[in-house]
């Protein structure tokens, strides 16, 4: 165990994995000589050389699409999108390739590439480096999708990805980057996809969320300690989705609120409020509330805390949930 | 004012018209591989005949129509070898039939049949790709990556003249010319893309001159002249085995059908142009090229047609034997480690359809 | 009144919305001369121009960024995707600037495009000609999205659609282009963005659908005539999205059932059950339950009615929610 | 082989070195012209000074250093007339202050504060570009809108060499050249895209020559030579209004700044060729250039330098003095015509905070 920052434990990942396996080479803009614009790749070029870890021209749906050549070539690359925003031009490669080449060989070939990027808000950036584009990812067949809230995750599930037989989007919280710290299993470590996390366990309520909702959520439970117990369910992937954790968490509470920092029209929330309103609609005692970024481009910095969902938010939506 | 790379407007070219151009050879190739060229383009092009006929008769859907790209095709494919990868788009779906891919195969993807998915591993031909363009990176990306793992191996992706205007050309081509990919960007210009023609995708006078942003050669071919293209190809392909990188190869030919089955090319396209092509289609032309060197007897050339098609009806009805495709097949690969989700989502179907 | 097909109600509409407005433009691959792939656009260039009505290269990116430029210079530009699926590149323009662009300029620029394309599939086309791509729309913020499943509408709705100050997609159902045959009114038809209509009325279940599945909805409540009272709801447009009667049918139904063909992981039947769950909870006698494409790539078109909701899956699914 | 465009290798300079290389002179330039050239020069470089500090106050948040690119952002600018439009990357987030925006507004968009957005109808500058390039098509549809509507406007577009590999910068070009769009495509080859060299965004040895592929001439010329960028730009706005279409400019310098203020360039710069650009930065050359040509005097240079400082030190003051932004402005003008949620959304908002 060592303690690490979240990006730092992204950054132990990739050592492992590429000391582990030949075949897994790192691949995007400045991910090279620089170590990435966050230092998430730092040092693997030192150390696995340029062939390995490699500074690719500035063109995203090069870089992605380049990968799945990659893979027919037999790497298993690591593709890292330097913001979240910063990966829209690769949505084509990802959407009408990258979800479909395996099942157009009749699963003969695989494509085990993962796409990591930093993404999300409040860290006081510029436009378009706040964005959480998960659910376009997440609608996309044949693509899987993982967001960590802590660093032992970080490491366990971009390990889980990068050794994962399909393309899988790994989104890491950049604003808990520098601020989560945690020990983390030395070597290999891997969290499996599609397994749920109880952040904290409750009985009045269910929070869901991931990545930087996580600790948030926490922070509601806390500023509610005393008025209701809330669970926090930390889903760490998106797809597969751990049904079973939610289901049970809900049926034991009976109340959700949903917590995602992406525009709430047909985000990824919704999923999860439709997932409670099939399959647990009889344990439901209050309505499915979701707490989200609203649909409108993310704002001007000074604006942030309005737009991303705060304690205050989250409390009074479990309070409201309470009351119906 | 410095010079910049050389790129070509004029047409490379081999065969001669029979009269005022005189034919030219080329080395190394033997009377077999003249030969077995012949074999390529008749085979080409009696698949694309039929593959008219049998969608006229219902057999297979929409098609994507290549006659008189039959020299490009074979033209560049053959100068590769079985472990080079080829990429195809819609526009090359039967090449793999160069490669002894079963032709029920390549109709299957036409009718819409899961069995018209092969697996490239086989044949070291990439699946079709649809979307305009988007194969390039794929195409490098492998070529690349080969060369990073030491393996002597060559990739060829072939394109339209549309396809040069979209992003994902231009970024993998910028890849290429960056890592020295050994690839060979084939553009078929058959000077339409759709109704849309090549002056309205590019104010440059040639294609060929785009090659110069990338840093690579740009060749310029008679895309109806199988000898041309195959040298041009050849050279591409030894520059790309000897490290030197990429080339872009601009073949030109005319669109003599129409873009697909569903087209009607009479709203735009230029007749008088489609009557010249037609009269100069590149399988004939290379016929009366072999007969002038006395390598294509009528009886030869007739086994030689014979053969394909016999390969076509046995393909046709290989094809229609094949039993429909079962509901598990929706669901089968679209992920190599399925989320849970889809086997109860294949169940439930399997209880409604009854079977 | 005339009949028109429904692709004809949309060459109509643009057709009389080109000619009352010299400052709507038509651009997109194949659209002039030929008069687009459906002949969605025929006869524009011959009546306006090929400066109104412009054949553009075969690049969706550069298409739609120029129509953000012909916006800025004063134009109307009503944009055409030759397919679904071949939008895709196009995606970071409307996510990065199409739908942040007006906000950026704090309200003091507008930019009134309208991106129209054909959508869906049962078509038995080859690959990527078959997609609904309307979640991405959706979820992005700034964009509105409509869908129509009649020539009337279609007509109507493109118009509201040209006309709106905000960009707005249109997903035309190419599987009805040809085949839905009504009575369409001539000269200006506007239906506003943002108002559902009850297609068929019902007491028992609300079936929730737009596009080509209202037909295929309505042909389901046919099948369950005499079992089931089904009240079919066209939502016409999914943003803005008529909440009022979606809430009002599921009120006096008390059951839903939403069809899409999407794939259904965060589709856009996920943000109508996380609506009703929200706000009609307290409604429902059952599960709200989806009937949906499948998280996999659209199938080879052997299997296509595999994929697609079919008259038989609704019926299940309306059985379910009865028997719940 | 044939011949295809001219693409310059060569850097187009006028400013001597005061040595070996002699002056040269831009025709039609009056000493208020140079002399409205250095003001312009000197008002970006002190906001670009001033903003580094500002930063390291925690006065503004991160920051685009543009120290040293201002000769290409004055001189090209100046070619313009105040009709023509500007669309910049955030490499060139203050080029508003040369057609008089003020400096609070400039400040407020490195704040997050919405005052930093202005409206591009008060200056003909379009809002500031974050995605690489994808401002390029922005530039081109204005341009080529503005001629069919029969305007005489031309669009002048900024970006990266970086910016050259993007997919949304070749569909641009080829948009600006099959439309004869009147537009300068001007490319500020600094040679880093962040941490990235420009010889591994291309293997083409210069930008310039990117131009051919679209069929437009390509320019290279010295970006710390503000005369020549300007008498480069002037060239291209005049073929452009002659209706001869899109010019592309690569204007050459040397980035000898961090990236952003959040980057650390130690880590990959050549420290000596950094070191070499301070030493001939663009804005002491022409200030040397003038002093040759007896057009500044020192107290001239103190005045301009003085009222820059000043309306540095105001605008910072008229920022900071901005009352903090009211939640609505989250909501205001995502739509023109928004959709009945968000007023619900803003309303819920207010009760939480009580404001
Ligand atoms: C990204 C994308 N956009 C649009 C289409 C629709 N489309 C299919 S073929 C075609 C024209 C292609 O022309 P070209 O590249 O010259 O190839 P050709 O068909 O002439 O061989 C178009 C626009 C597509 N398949 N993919
Ligand atoms: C589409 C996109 N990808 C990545 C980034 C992140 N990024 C910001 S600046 C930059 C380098 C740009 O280099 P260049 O085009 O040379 O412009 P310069 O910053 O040198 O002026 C990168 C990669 C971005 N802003 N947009
Ligand atoms: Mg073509
Ligand atoms: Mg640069």
């Amino acid at each position: 165990m060592s303690e690490r920052f979240l990006v730092e434990a992204v950054n132990d990942a990739l050592h492992v994995e590429m000391e582990r396996d030949a075949s897994v080479l790192v691949l995007g803009e400045d991910v090279g000589k620089l170590g990435g614009v966050f230092r998430a790749t730092a040092g693997l070029q030192e150390r696995f050389g340029a062939n390995r870890c490699i500074d690719t021209p500035l063109a995203e749906a090069g870089i992605l699409g380049t990968a799945v050549g990659l893979c027919m070539a037999g790497w298993r690359p690591v593709v890292e999108m330097q913001y979240d925003a910063f990966s829209y031009p690769a949505l084509d490669q990802l959407i009408t390739h990258v979800g479909r080449y395996h099942w157009r060989t009749r699963g003969t070939m695989t494509f085990p590439l993962t796409i990591r990027m930093p993404y999300g808000g409040g860290v006081r950036a510029p436009e378009l480096h706040d964005d959480s584009p998960e659910a376009h990812y997440v609608h996309t067949p044949g693509v899987k999708v993982a967001i960590p809230s802590t660093p032992a995750d970080a490491k366990g599930l971009l390990t889980a990805a990068i050794r994962d037989p399909d393309p899988v989007v790994v989104l890491e919280p950049k604003l808990h980057y520098r601020t989560a710290k945690q020990e983390v299993p030395d070597g290999e470590h891997v969290v499996p996809l599609g397994q749920a996390r109880v952040a904290r366990e409750g009985v009045d309520v269910t929070l869901v969320a991931y990545g930087a909702m996580v600790p948030l959520c926490e922070r509601a439970a806390d500023a509610l300690a005393g008025e209701a117990s809330c669970e926090v369910l930390d889903l760490r992937s998106l797809k597969p989705l751990d049904e079973d954790a939610l289901l049970a968490s809900v049926a034991k509470t009976g109340r959700a609120v949903i917590v995602q920092e992406a525009p709430r029209v047909a985000g990824f929330a919704a999923e999860i409020a439709a997932v409670l309103a099939e399959k647990a609609v009889f344990d439901l005692h209050g309505p499915v509330l979701r707490v989200t970024g609203y649909d409108v481009p993310y704002p001007y910095w000074q604006l942030e805390d309005y737009y991303m969902p705060s304690v205050e938010r989250v409390t009074d939506a479990v309070r409201r949930v309470l009351a119906a | 004012m410095s010079q910049v790379l050389p790129a070509e407007r004029g047409l490379r070219r081999v065969i001669g018209d029979g009269a005022s151009v005189p034919d030219g050879q080329v080395d190394g190739l033997s009377a077999d591989d003249l030969l077995a060229l012949y074999r390529g383009l008749v085979l080409l092009r009696t698949y694309d005949e039929r593959s008219v006929v049998y969608h006229r008769q219902g057999r297979i859907g929409t098609y994507a129509i290549f006659w008189n790209h039959e020299a490009m095709q074979v033209g560049s494919a053959f100068a590769l070898e079985r472990r080079d990868w080829i990429f195809p788009s819609y526009r090359e779906s039967a090449i793999g039939l160069l490669r002894g891919m079963p032709v029920a195969t390549v109709l299957q993807w036409w009718r819409g049949h899961p069995a018209g998915w092969w697996n490239p591993l086989d044949w070291n031909v990439a699946s079709i790709c649809v979307p305009i363009g988007t194969h390039v990176p794929h195409a490098v990306g492998f070529a690349w990556g080969a060369k990073l793992r030491g393996e002597d191996r060559v990739a060829l992706v072939m394109f339209g003249d549309g396809a040069t205007s979209e992003g994902s050309v231009h970024e993998g081509m910028t890849f290429a010319g960056v890592t020295k990919a050994p690839v060979i960007l084939f553009c078929n210009n058959n000077q339409w893309a759709i109704s849309t023609p090549v002056s309205e995708q590019t104010a440059a006078p040639t294609l060929a001159e785009k090659a110069i942003g990338y840093g690579m050669p740009g060749v310029r071919v008679d895309g109806g002249d199988v000898l041309a293209v195959y040298e041009a190809t050849r050279e591409a392909v030894a520059r790309a085995r000897a490290g030197d990188g990429p080339t872009f190869i601009e073949a030109v030919t005319y669109r003599a059908a129409p873009h697909a089955t569903a087209d009607d090319p009479s709203l735009y396209i230029d007749e008088e142009r489609v009557a010249e092509a037609r009269e100069n289609e590149c399988v004939g032309r290379f016929a009366r090229y072999l007969e002038r060197a006395g390598l294509l007897s009528e009886d030869v050339a007739a086994e030689i047609k014979d053969d394909a098609l016999a390969r076509l009806r046995e393909g046709i009805a290989e094809a229609e034997a094949e039993p429909p495709a079962d509901p598990a097949l929706v669901f089968d690969y679209a992920y190599a480690s399925p989320p849970p989700g889809l086997a109860d989502d294949l169940a439930e179907l399997r209880r409604i359809l009854g079977r």
